[in-house]
C-alpha cells in the first residue's frame, strides 16, 4: 500500500492538484513515526512511510494546514475520516482545500505492548504472517501480532471511510465491535469499586495535556484549562480533585463530538484508559437519545445541541441497578 | 567490594525501611515502572527505568511554598516549610543520578532554593548500574558511563549479588548503616558483566550520537536554523517530553484559594505550553516553533553556555519513548547537524 | 460511609431565576421551612449551569448539588431547560461512572408556584445527602477545613 | 531554615497616586515602617495579591529615598486591575530586589547622561534620574527626553514640572504624540524628537519605552552617531520566580530577571531576537 500511496502522492504533486501532502515520516527506529507535511517528490521518496506503526491520526493537523494557501493531500484511515468529517462539520477544516485519499486502516501496532513483554533494544519489527519477528540487540524474539495491537484498533468500530475523494484499497464496513465491553464491566461494579478504579487510574495523570492536544475534537484556540480567567486553569494536578475535574470536563467538552478515535489513550504516557470516559458518554447518548456516531456525516445535529420534548429525566441515573 | 546476596536483598530493604523511608522502582503494570514507597512484599522492577524520572523526589510536580491568611486589608504570610525526613532512593539509573547534578546547578546556585535543598540534603541516592540498555539509551553521548552510575552509593549487579560502593560521605554513612548485611565479595564476575554491558553500549543504535557540534557557542548558528519549522511542525504542544524529562526544571507559581486562605504552590511548567511566556501585552514566543526551539536550544546551547559546557540532557531516552508524535532531542540534534 | 453524629451537609442549589428562585421565594413568604444547609445560587436559566460550576461547588466544600429549573416546556427562553436535561443527565451519569455517590446530585423542576415542592425537595435532598455523609470522593483536600 | 526568596514579605500601601488614566503610583513601606528592602536603580520587585497573582514591577523610586518604595503600574492585566482597585492601607506581598541595576556606580559615573522614555517606560528611569539628582556631583550633563500619547498620559507629570523642570542642573524635553488643547510643548513621536534635538554623542543613553519606540529610537541614535555600547535599556518578559530558575524569561541564555533587566545594546545584539 505504501508504494501505491507514494506513487499517487507524487502524481498529484506533479500535476499541481495538491501543493502539500500530509502523511507520516520515518524515524530513528522502526516505530517512532512522526506526522509530517511533504512538499516534494524527493522528500516523499526518502521519508514517507505507511506501515504497522503509522497509527497517528493526522486529521487535526488539517485545521492548521487548511488555513494556509493551497490544497493538501491527506491520507486518512477509516477512523481518521470520522474525525475529519467532524472537523468539517464544525467548520474547522476547509473541505475544499483537502484532497482525501482513504487508505486501509489498522490494526496498527503499539510499541509499548511489545516493550511490556520485556523486549528491549528493539532494532526492527517485522510482521511475518501475523507473528512479529523482533530483532533486538539481545537477539531475535517473536510474539503474536494480535498481542501487540493498539487498544484503539483492537476495538475498531468501523473499516468504512465516511469521506474520501479516492480510495487506495478496499472500503470496509462498520463493524459490530465490542468497544463498550469495558464500560459495561465498570457500570456493573459497585460505586466504590468504580471510584477505586478511577482513582487508581487518574492518580497516574501528570497533566501533560497530550490527550487534549492530540484530540481532534479539542480544537479550541484557547482551552478553558489554559485561560487564567476561567478560574480552573491549572498546570498540574495539585489535588486528586483536579485530576478528576480535568478529565471529567475534557470528556464532557467532547461529548457528542468525540468520534472514538482512541488517540487520547494511545498517547497517554501513563497508560490511562481515557477513551473509557468518552465511550461512556457515547454509550449513554446511544442508549438515551438514539444511536449517534459523531463524524459519520456532516449534517446531523449533535446530541448535545439537540433535544426532544420527551427526553428522559436525569433521575434515570439514580434508578440504575447497582449503587 | 562489599556485597549482599540477591536472596537477602529484600531483608535489607525491610531493614532500611524500618529506619527511614525507602523508595524503589517497582512495576505498576507490565512495562511501566514507577518509584514507590517500599513496603514488605514489594518487588523491584525488571524494567530498565521508570516512566517518570526520579526528579520528583527533589523537585515534586507540585509543592506548597507558602500560605496566606487574609483579614480585611491585612495579609499574614505563613512559612510552612518543615525539615524533610531522611529518605533513600534505591535503584536510580546513571542518567537520573546525573540529572540531579544538573538540577543542582539550577536550584543550588544563589539564591539557593531551600525547598529543593531540604530534600536534597535528606535524600540518599543509591544507584544501580545498567546491564541491559534499551535502543533509546544515549547517555554515553553526554559522557555518562551507565555501568558506573554515581549518586551517593553505586550498586552493581553481577547476577547473584549486589555490590555497594560509597561515593560520598552520605553514601559512606549509608553503607555503614547496612554493614551488618554486607560481606566482602569477589568482583571478577562483576567486571565481566561490566565489560559486556559496555560492549552493548557501543552497539546501540544511538551510540554514535555526539555533542561535538553543540554547546554554548552555537547560539546564532542554530537559533536561526531553517530546520526548526520542519521539526516543530508536528509538535502537539503538550508537555509530555518536559514532564518525563529528568532535567526539565521550569516551574510555575500559582495561588489557590481554599476558601479559608490562599495556598501558594509551585508546579512543573512546560516551555511547550502556549501560555508559558504569555503576558498581558503579548507573547514573545507566539507559535509552536519558538516554543519547540526554546526547549532544545535550552538543553543543547543555553544550558552549556551558562554551565561550563554541561548539557541539559542525560540521554535517558524517555522523550524518545513517550512523545506522542515521536519527535525528540535525537532527531533535533541530527537534523541541526546535517548541513 | 460512617455518618458523623452532627454532620450538617452543605447543599448548593442552582435555581433558575424565573421559576425555581421564585419558588424558593414563595416557600419563604409562605413560611415553609427548608434546611438552612441549602445555599441558593441564582442563575438566569438552568442551562446556564456549566458542568464546571457543579464540580467547583464540590471542590469548594459542597456535599450535594441540586439544580432547579422551570418545568420542561415552561422555560423562559423556550428551550433552555431541554438542553439542561440532556447535559445534566449525561454529567450525572458520568459522575456516577466515576464512582461519585449518585445521591449527591439531583435535578428538579420547580415552578414559581411550587413553594411547597421547593421546600419538600430541599428537605428530602438534604436528608439524602446527610445520610451519605461528607463528600470525600469529589473533594479538594486543600479546601477541607481543619 | 534560611529565608527563601520565594517566600514574600508584607508591604503596606500608604499612598496611591492616579498619574494618568491608566497608571497609578503606589507607595509601599514595611509594616514596621521604612523600606521592605534596599535596591539599586533599575532593579525590580515581585508584587502580589495572594489569590490573584504575582508579577514583576520595576521600582520607580530612587534608592536615595530611605522612607518608602514606589511602583508606577499601568492597568493592563488581571493583577494590575486588582492593584488599581486597592485602597490605601491595603497590604500586599513583596519580594526582591531582583535583577541587575543601571551601572550608576560604575560605567555611568562621571558621564553625561541622556534619558529617553516613552509612556510607562519612565518608571524604571525615574529611579535613576532621581538617584542622579541626589548624587549630582558624580555625573555630567543630564538631559531627559520624555514622551507620551497625550499630556494626560505623562507619568509623574507633577514631579517633572515641580522638581525636574525647576532643577537648573537637568534639561527636560517633553513631547506628546498629538496636539492637544492646553499643551504648548513639543508634539511628535519620541524617536523623531530625539533626532530633532540631536543630543551630543558624548552622552550615555538610557532608554525605556514600548518596544516599537525603542527600536526607532535606537535607529535614530545610530544615525546621530551613537554607538550601541553607549545605550542601555531595560527589558521585561514574563517572570515567575525572579531568580533565573523558573525558566521563562530567557532571551537566549540570559535570564531577564537575573542577568537583566538592564542590558546594553551591544549585549542585547548578541542575543537572539526573541523578545
Amino acid at each position: 500500500m505504501q508504494e501505491a500511496m507514494i506513487k499517487r502522492a507524487k502524481e498529484l504533486l506533479a500535476d499541481g492538484s495538491v501543493d502539500r501532502v500530509i502523511g507520516w515520516k520515518r524515524g530513528e527506529f522502526t516505530y517512532d513515526i512522526t506526522p509530517a507535511v511533504f512538499t516534494s517528490a524527493e522528500e516523499i521518496d526518502s521519508d514517507f512511510v505507511c506501515d504497522d506503526f503509522t497509527a497517528a491520526n493526522v486529521s487535526k493537523y488539517l485545521v492548521k494546514e487548511t488555513q494556509k494557501e493551497g490544497k493538501v493531500l491527506a491520507f486518512l484511515k477509516p477512523c481518521d475520516t470520522y474525525s475529519f468529517n467532524q472537523l468539517v462539520k464544525e467548520h474547522r477544516i476547509d473541505r475544499e482545500k483537502v484532497y482525501v485519499i482513504g487508505i486501509e486502516g489498522g490494526p496498527k501496532l503499539d510499541i509499548e505492548k511489545i516493550k511490556a513483554k520485556g523486549i528491549t533494544g528493539i532494532l526492527s519489527v517485522k510482521n511475518e504472517d501475523y507473528t512479529l519477528r523482533i530483532e533486538t540487540i539481545y537477539g531475535t524474539q517473536t510474539m503474536p501480532f494480535y498481542e501487540a495491537v493498539l487498544d484503539k484498533c483492537a476495538s475498531c468500530k468501523s473499516k468504512k471511510h465516511v469521506v474520501f475523494d479516492e480510495l487506495i484499497g478496499e472500503d470496509g464496513d462498520v463493524l459490530d465491535s465490542n468497544r463498550f465491553e469495558m464500560v459495561e464491566k465498570l457500570e456493573n461494579m459497585t460505586s466504590q469499586e468504580r471510584f477505586d478504579f478511577w482513582r487508581d487510574q487518574l492518580s497516574k495523570c501528570i497533566r501533560c495535556n497530550a490527550c487534549r492536544n492530540v484530540c481532534p475534537a479539542c480544537t479550541c484556540e484557547n482551552c478553558v484549562f489554559d485561560n487564567p480567567k476561567s478560574g480552573i486553569d491549572n498546570k498540574a494536578p495539585a489535588d486528586s480533585f483536579e485530576e478528576n475535574m480535568f478529565h471529567i470536563i475534557r470528556a464532557f467538552h467532547v461529548a457528542g463530538r468525540c468520534t472514538d478515535c482512541g488517540e487520547c489513550s494511545r498517547v497517554c504516557p501513563q497508560h490511562i484508559p481515557l477513551h473509557l470516559l468518552n465511550r461512556k458518554f457515547i454509550k449513554d447518548i446511544n442508549e438515551l437519545y438514539g444511536e449517534y456516531q459523531a463524524g459519520a456525516d456532516t449534517t446531523s445535529r449533535a446530541p448535545l445541541t439537540d433535544y426532544t420534548k420527551d427526553d428522559c429525566e436525569p433521575s434515570v441515573v439514580h434508578e440504575r441497578g447497582v449503587e | 567490594m562489599q556485597k549482599i546476596s540477591k536472596a537477602k536483598l529484600y531483608e535489607l530493604f525491610d531493614d532500611i525501611a524500618s529506619k527511614q523511608t525507602l523508595y524503589i522502582p517497582t512495576d505498576r503494570e507490565a512495562g511501566a515502572a514507577e518509584y514507590r514507597k517500599y513496603e514488605s512484599g514489594m518487588k523491584l522492577t525488571k524494567e530498565l527505568n521508570t516512566v517518570r524520572s526520579a526528579k520528583d523526589f527533589f523537585f515534586p510536580q507540585t509543592e506548597n511554598l507558602a500560605e496566606f491568611k487574609i483579614d480585611g486589608k491585612n495579609i499574614e504570610v505563613r512559612d510552612i516549610r518543615e525539615e524533610c525526613e531522611d529518605f533513600v532512593i534505591f535503584g536510580v539509573r546513571a542518567c537520573d543520578a546525573k540529572s540531579f547534578t544538573i538540577l543542582d546547578k539550577v536550584f543550588l546556585c544563589e539564591p539557593v532554593d531551600s525547598f529543593y535543598k531540604n530534600r536534597r540534603d535528606h535524600g540518599t541516592v543509591v544507584t544501580m548500574a545498567c546491564k541491559r540498555p534499551a535502543e533509546t539509551c544515549f547517555c554515553k553521548t553526554f559522557g555518562i558511563d551507565p555501568t558506573v552510575p554515581g549518586g551517593d552509593v553505586s550498586c552493581f549487579d553481577d547476577g547473584e549479588s549486589i555490590f555497594f560502593l560509597a561515593n560520598t560521605d552520605k553514601g559512606e554513612k549509608f553503607v555503614e548503616s547496612i554493614s551488618s548485611f554486607l560481606e566482602d565479595g569477589d568482583t571478577d564476575k562483576l567486571m565481566e558483566v561490566q565489560t559486556r554491558a559496555r560492549e552493548i553500549m557501543g552497539r546501540l543504535p544511538l551510540a554514535k550520537l555526539s555533542t561535538e557540534n553543540f554547546g554554548g557557542d552555537k547560539l546564532n548558528e542554530y537559533f536561526n536554523s531553517d530546520k526548526w519549522a520542519e521539526l516543530s511542525e508536528a509538535c502537539l504542544g503538550c508537555g509530555t517530553c518536559t514532564f518525563v524529562c529528568p532535567t526539565c526544571q521550569c516551574y510555575d507559581i500559582k495561588d489557590f484559594n481554599t476558601g479559608h486562605g490562599i495556598k501558594r504552590f509551585r508546579c512543573w511548567d512546560s516551555c511547550m505550553y502556549s501560555d508559558f511566556t504569555k503576558m498581558a501585552h503579548g507573547n514573545p514566543r507566539l507559535t509552536q516553533l519558538e516554543r519547540f526551539r526554546q526547549r532544545f536550544m535550552h538543553k543543547l546551547v543555553y544550558f552549556p553556555a551558562n554551565n561550563d559546557g554541561e548539557f541539559g540532557c542525560v540521554g535517558c531516552g524517555r522523550c524518545l519513548a513517550k512523545c506522542p508524535i515521536s519527535m525528540n532531542i535525537v532527531k533535533v540534534m541530527k537534523a541541526l547537524e546535517a548541513k | 460511609m460512617q455518618v458523623k453524629e452532627n454532620f450538617e451537609p452543605v447543599i448548593v442549589a442552582f435555581c433558575c431565576n424565573w421559576c425555581s428562585y421564585a419558588g424558593a421565594d414563595l416557600s419563604g413568604t409562605n413560611r415553609l421551612n427548608y434546611p438552612t444547609n441549602v445555599k441558593i445560587i441564582r442563575v438566569p436559566c438552568s442551562c446556564r449551569v456549566n458542568p464546571m460550576f457543579i464540580l467547583r461547588a464540590f471542590q469548594k466544600g459542597a456535599d450535594g448539588v441540586i439544580i432547579c429549573g422551570c418545568h420542561p416546556g415552561d422555560c423562559h427562553y423556550t428551550s433552555g431547560n431541554y438542553f439542561t436535561r440532556r447535559r445534566i443527565t449525561l454529567l450525572y451519569s458520568m459522575l456516577d461512572f466515576l464512582g461519585i455517590e449518585r445521591n449527591r446530585t439531583r435535578l428538579e423542576w420547580v415552578s414559581a408556584a411550587e413553594g411547597a415542592k421547593f421546600a419538600a425537595t430541599m428537605q428530602q435532598f438534604t436528608e439524602d445527602v446527610k445520610a451519605l455523609g461528607p463528600n470525600r470522593r469529589l473533594e479538594d483536600l486543600r479546601c477541607r477545613k481543619q | 531554615m534560611n529565608n527563601d526568596t520565594l517566600i514574600p514579605k508584607i508591604g503596606v500601601v500608604t499612598d496611591i497616586r492616579q498619574d494618568t488614566p491608566d497608571v497609578k503610583t503606589f507607595r509601599v513601606i514595611a509594616p514596621e515602617g521604612g523600606k521592605v528592602f534596599e535596591h539599586m536603580p533599575g532593579q525590580c520587585a515581585m508584587l502580589s495579591i495572594p489569590g490573584v497573582g504575582e508579577a514583576m514591577f520595576s521600582i520607580t523610586s530612587s534608592p536615595t529615598n530611605k522612607e518608602f518604595m514606589e511602583f508606577s503600574i499601568k492597568k493592563c492585566g488581571c493583577l494590575t486591575e486588582w492593584l488599581h482597585a486597592m485602597e490605601v492601607g491595603q497590604q500586599i506581598t513583596i519580594r526582591g530586589p531582583y535583577g541587575n541595576a543601571f551601572p550608576v556606580e560604575g560605567d555611568l559615573k562621571g558621564k553625561d547622561l541622556l534619558f529617553i522614555a516613552g509612556g510607562i517606560g519612565l518608571a524604571p528611569l525615574r529611579s535613576v534620574i532621581n538617584y542622579v539628582r541626589d548624587n549630582r556631583a558624580n555625573y555630567g550633563d543630564v538631559q531627559v527626553i520624555y514622551g507620551s500619547r497625550s499630556k494626560d498620559d505623562l507619568v509623574d507629570y507633577q514631579e517633572i514640572i515641580d522638581e525636574w523642570m525647576a532643577d537648573p542642573n537637568i534639561e527636560v524635553n517633553l513631547t506628546i504624540d498629538n496636539p492637544q488643547e492646553g499643551w504648548d510643548g513639543h508634539v511628535g513621536f519620541v524617536p523623531n524628537y530625539v533626532k530633532e534635538l540631536a543630543p551630543s554623542t558624548s552622552k550615555t543613553v538610557l532608554v525605556c519605552g514600548p518596544p516599537i519606540m525603542i527600536k526607532f529610537t535606537l535607529a535614530g541614535l545610530k544615525e546621530l552617531g551613537f554607538k550601541e555600547t553607549q545605550v542601555y535599556t531595560t527589558m521585561e518578559l514574563r517572570m515567575k520566580c525572579g531568580v533565573g530558575k523558573c525558566g521563562r524569561c530567557n532571551i537566549g541564555n540570559k535570564y531577564v530577571c537575573k542577568d537583566g533587566p538592564v542590558f546594553r545594546f551591544d549585549q542585547l545584539g548578541e542575543l537572539p531576537d526573541e523578545y
